[in-house]
């Protein structure tokens, strides 16, 4: 979708071959799928479910030029911005959910600091119609949403239109098609079928309209056990170019059934950054001095396990 | 424990849902305003939440977002977020809440940024979420926020959400299908818009008309009838304060 | 979306107030909320979960003028279409899938008998992206399939554009709004909400485009059952006007993890239907000969016991 | 037992599926040709079913239709039918598989109505299903279909399946993305389309040339190096016989 976009993704696209195994490290995951450049879709469930894990590697790794694709992804856009990594952002809402504001959004374009960025504003239907629309092939979907507000002129992807119908004003959504969508799950097969539950957002469009998707899946299963409920599955194995498993990827943000929301986690970091040198300082204790997410879990200490959630059993289904 | 802001707005805001009414609800004060409404005047009421989670009893317990484990444990439709924006667009919610960072008198929202160039902003807000959607197709908005003279502006610096625009048939004439402000309820008082522009009808028992109009950034209209808010019913304030107990939301001054 | 819709639906829209129980007999929920005239999807699932119980009913309570959508509904239009029920029909396919030609449908579009039916071509994609549109409340929506076909100048509805993103010619197809969509699913709770499981068709979004909607559950069963995972939930009560309670009412078409299809009913209506005499016996001795629906299983014998199953139960998910 | 004519369709179309491509399967013959392929050369393709089934092994008992039970239990994906559709109209379907009643010269099918008024059908057949999006959008699309006379004309009384329209550049000038038939199996023969025509490849071992020729409805052309189609091999008949056995699919002379 950027200029970029088509080179990086003819460079790493998985075509439509089904390759069966394709599970992998999270290091490797990254290096082969997300090059500079690329348009990747993240935290497109909105609060919960966000990959945090692979945030953090994408900051790790140095990725720059990143356009980021997701309604409301928490603090997870706040930080590739602070990191350097972000030309541009599509996005209907970037701040800290539960605290205020984003720090380093605000300082990326109200400073360029680190650097200037590019925002294409949407709200939560635009983004998820943008993304249906990449999802059924579609170049666009009309609404009747935002007319009036100056979203569309900020955006300026929207057309304005009449329907042929009744000449009634609309806006055409034009389809995004990200280079690459990163999920987190419960549970994937070692193919990439992917069981999510809970809230799912945006996050199928999500996938089925990316060239390649990532799953961080919090457990690999046999393929039986995704075999067994197939209305489960977020996304299929043929859009699926990597298959990690991750535990805890998504902390500090939820995963149903899993684990809660860390809430004092998110109000930290927005207390530690408000200024260049807090961010500098907090990136550096939990994500760039630390080597993997095995690590960050660890230094968490007895915090994470007391995230953890048995869950309350769903009725059960016979296929 | 003397009454807050907060909790007159709760309960103001708990009003305004009818029963068997399906509303988008929100974090904050509008969710707290929902399990009030819920637990006394509107059992059937159900509650809708963008990330696809649409609920017929409050969650449990007090939520920071909407993504909670809890609110998603004992929700009766786990919906694409396209699912529910579209119910939204055919018509069929009645009322949606969201706050802002500023409103002018025609209720037209911005929550984007402040300063004159988006491109270069003074101050970088966070964005609409899915509150310009509910401000362009519920059918009716319920707008929650603090009053002071820097929010309540005379024009606002970008229309994240509209409102009544310029007044008049402005909705109509811009292709919005139905909807607008309904009810502005601010930490000082409660405003109308009988015809587009808001018009103060209350002023909260810790408030006056004065400092409504003191507070406002345009020569604000009260109504003839202007009153006093009603404040919150003792059942009122236990259930907002047995939902958060630490005041988390409901004490911070928003 | 027929002149007699608006008229039909505000005599029977159930509005946007959420009503709590709204269970009733299949008799009175046909009576209430499908008047003569009324836009009617049924079968959206495609070949499973078919509510033939209700298709029987509509033909009992002798319902004229109706306007029947769905992609394929196997042997439930042809059935309609003989006894008179029809005015017209949106869908991809009308016939007797494993079986052949719909000796019914051929009559009507082919010698008017029983009476002339004005036929509106689709493929299963503008079938969906039909109901899509409405579920969307979007006026439309784009595609590029059928360019070249002979379906759009049959079915008369679409339209013909190009794109203003790249000035390629593009079909726009209209929403469809269903006055009312007969789903038929495992089980639901009283007020509406319903889960079902296996594959979905258009079902979904059928319902959610539709003015109202009647369930029918193959089991009624409490809220908490519903709610222990509510990403099975393809439609919520508040789209919802009646809930019945119903069993077998997809045969012979099957209800995953409940009961086979009964492939040799579908062939025995295919050879006895070849006439209008034939035809007539078989409505008679299979519908408006009988009751109701429990008469009707009763009359299968012991064919039906065999043709439930017990399924296979999905893996263990907790919310 | 002899080879029916069935089978030897069975087969080719097997070979039409490579290794791990994603396919629109279909019922009847196209559906026994998956099985063939799966157990054979492509372990790793991927079977799509309109009615939103994805599969990685096919169903272990046959099919009447593809919404039977077993054809849902143990698929890796339900999906909703428009997001398979989207799949395909991506571009990311290798190729589909389907059926006629009438095709032409140049590979366009006829399912929806014999006679010149399709108000006024001489003979009213199905219509479409997702035929006629197969053939729009998918990047192969390998037809399957009994052969006469009355079925393969000079031209078809209505285009359901888009072929390659009047040949040339066709469908571009339409706007379809991609595709067309890739190859037309008959009970008589294979053909393939090099230019936007029907040339005959092969003829299968219980017919001949002649008889292709005879039985087609415009002056066919046969490939210079046209032979006897591949007969299947034991294994293949194997798995056809195993899988349906008693012929409800492979032996109606279809």
């Amino acid at each position: 979708m950027s200029p970029r976009s088509p080179r990086s993704a003819s460079r790493t696209t998985r075509g439509s071959k089904h390759i069966p195994d394709q599970r992998t490290s999270l290091h490797d995951a990254i290096a082969a799928h997300v090059p500079d450049g690329s348009s990747v879709a993240i935290g497109c469930a909105l609060e919960p479910a966000i990959p945090f894990a692979a945030v953090h590697e994408l900051i790790r790794q140095r990725r720059v030029d990143l356009e980021l694709i997701g309604p409301i992804s928490d603090i997870a856009f706040d930080m590739l911005i602070g990191a350097g990594c972000v030309a541009t952002v599509h996005a209907a809402w970037v701040g800290n959910v539960s605290a205020g504001l984003a720090h380093c959004y605000r300082r990326a374009t109200e400073q360029a600091v680190p650097r200037a960025i590019r925002v294409r504003d949407h709200s939560n239907f635009t983004m998820g119609l943008s993304l249906l629309a990449g999802a059924l092939g579609a170049p666009y979907i009309p609404t009747r949403t935002l007319l009036g507000s100056d979203i569309p002129a900020a955006n300026g992807t929207f057309i304005a239109a009449t329907s042929p119908l009744d000449d009634s004003p609309l806006l055409l959504i034009p389809a995004i098609t990200p280079d690459v969508t990163i999920l987190a799950c419960q549970r994937a097969d070692m193919d990439g079928n992917a069981h999510q539950w809970g809230p799912w957002g945006v996050s199928q469009e999500a996938a089925l309209a990316a060239r390649n998707v990532i799953i961080l899946a919090d457990e690999i299963v046999d393929r039986s056990v995704i075999a067994s409920d197939p209305n489960r599955t977020i996304c299929p194995a043929t859009k699926v170019a990597a298959v990690v498993e991750v535990a805890g990827a998504c902390h500090p943000s939820p995963l149903q059934g899993r684990y809660r929301r860390d809430h004092e986690f998110f109000h930290d970091y927005h207390r530690s950054t408000r200024d260049v040198e807090g961010f500098e300082r907090w990136i550096a204790e939990w994500v760039t001095g630390l080597p993997d997410h095995a690590t960050y879990l660890r230094k968490l200490g007895d915090r994470w396990p007391k995230l953890r959630e048995a869950g309350v059993p769903a009725a059960e289904t016979r296929f | 424990m003397e009454i807050s802001p907060g909790e007159v707005m709760v309960a103001q805001a708990a009003r305004e849902i009818a029963d068997g009414e399906t509303v988008f609800v929100g974090m904050r004060l509008p969710l707290i305003a929902f399990v009030v409404a819920k637990r006394t005047h509107a059992p059937n009421a159900i509650g809708l939440f963008e990330l696809g989670v649409v609920r017929d009893a409050p969650s449990p317990e007090l939520l920071y977002t909407m993504g909670d484990t809890p609110n998603v444990r004992g929700a009766v439709w786990c919906a694409r977020t396209v699912d529910l924006m579209g119910l939204l667009q055919q018509g069929v919610v009645d009322a949606g809440f969201i706050g802002g960072a500023e409103i002018d008198r025609y209720g037209n929202l911005n929550t984007t940024a402040i300063g004159a160039d988006r491109a270069h902003p003074v101050v970088q807000l966070p964005g609409s979420g899915g509150g310009a959607d509910i401000a362009s197709l519920a059918t009716r908005l319920i707008v929650i926020m603090p009053h002071d003279k820097r929010r309540l502006r005379e024009r606002v610096d970008f229309i994240t959400s509209p409102g009544y625009g310029t007044g008049g048939d402005w909705r109509r004439r811009m292709g919005l299908p139905r909807g607008g402000p309904a009810v502005l309820i601010t930490t000082l008082g409660v405003f109308r818009f009988p015809d587009g522009e808001a018009v103060l009808e209350s002023h909260h028992a810790h408030s006056s008309t004065a400092e409504c109009i003191a507070n406002t950034g345009w020569p604000l209209r009260a109504s003839p009838a202007v009153r006093e808010t009603d404040p919150p019913s003792a059942e009122v304030l236990h259930i907002i304060r047995g939902y958060d107990p630490e005041g988390f939301w409901t004490r911070r001054g928003e």
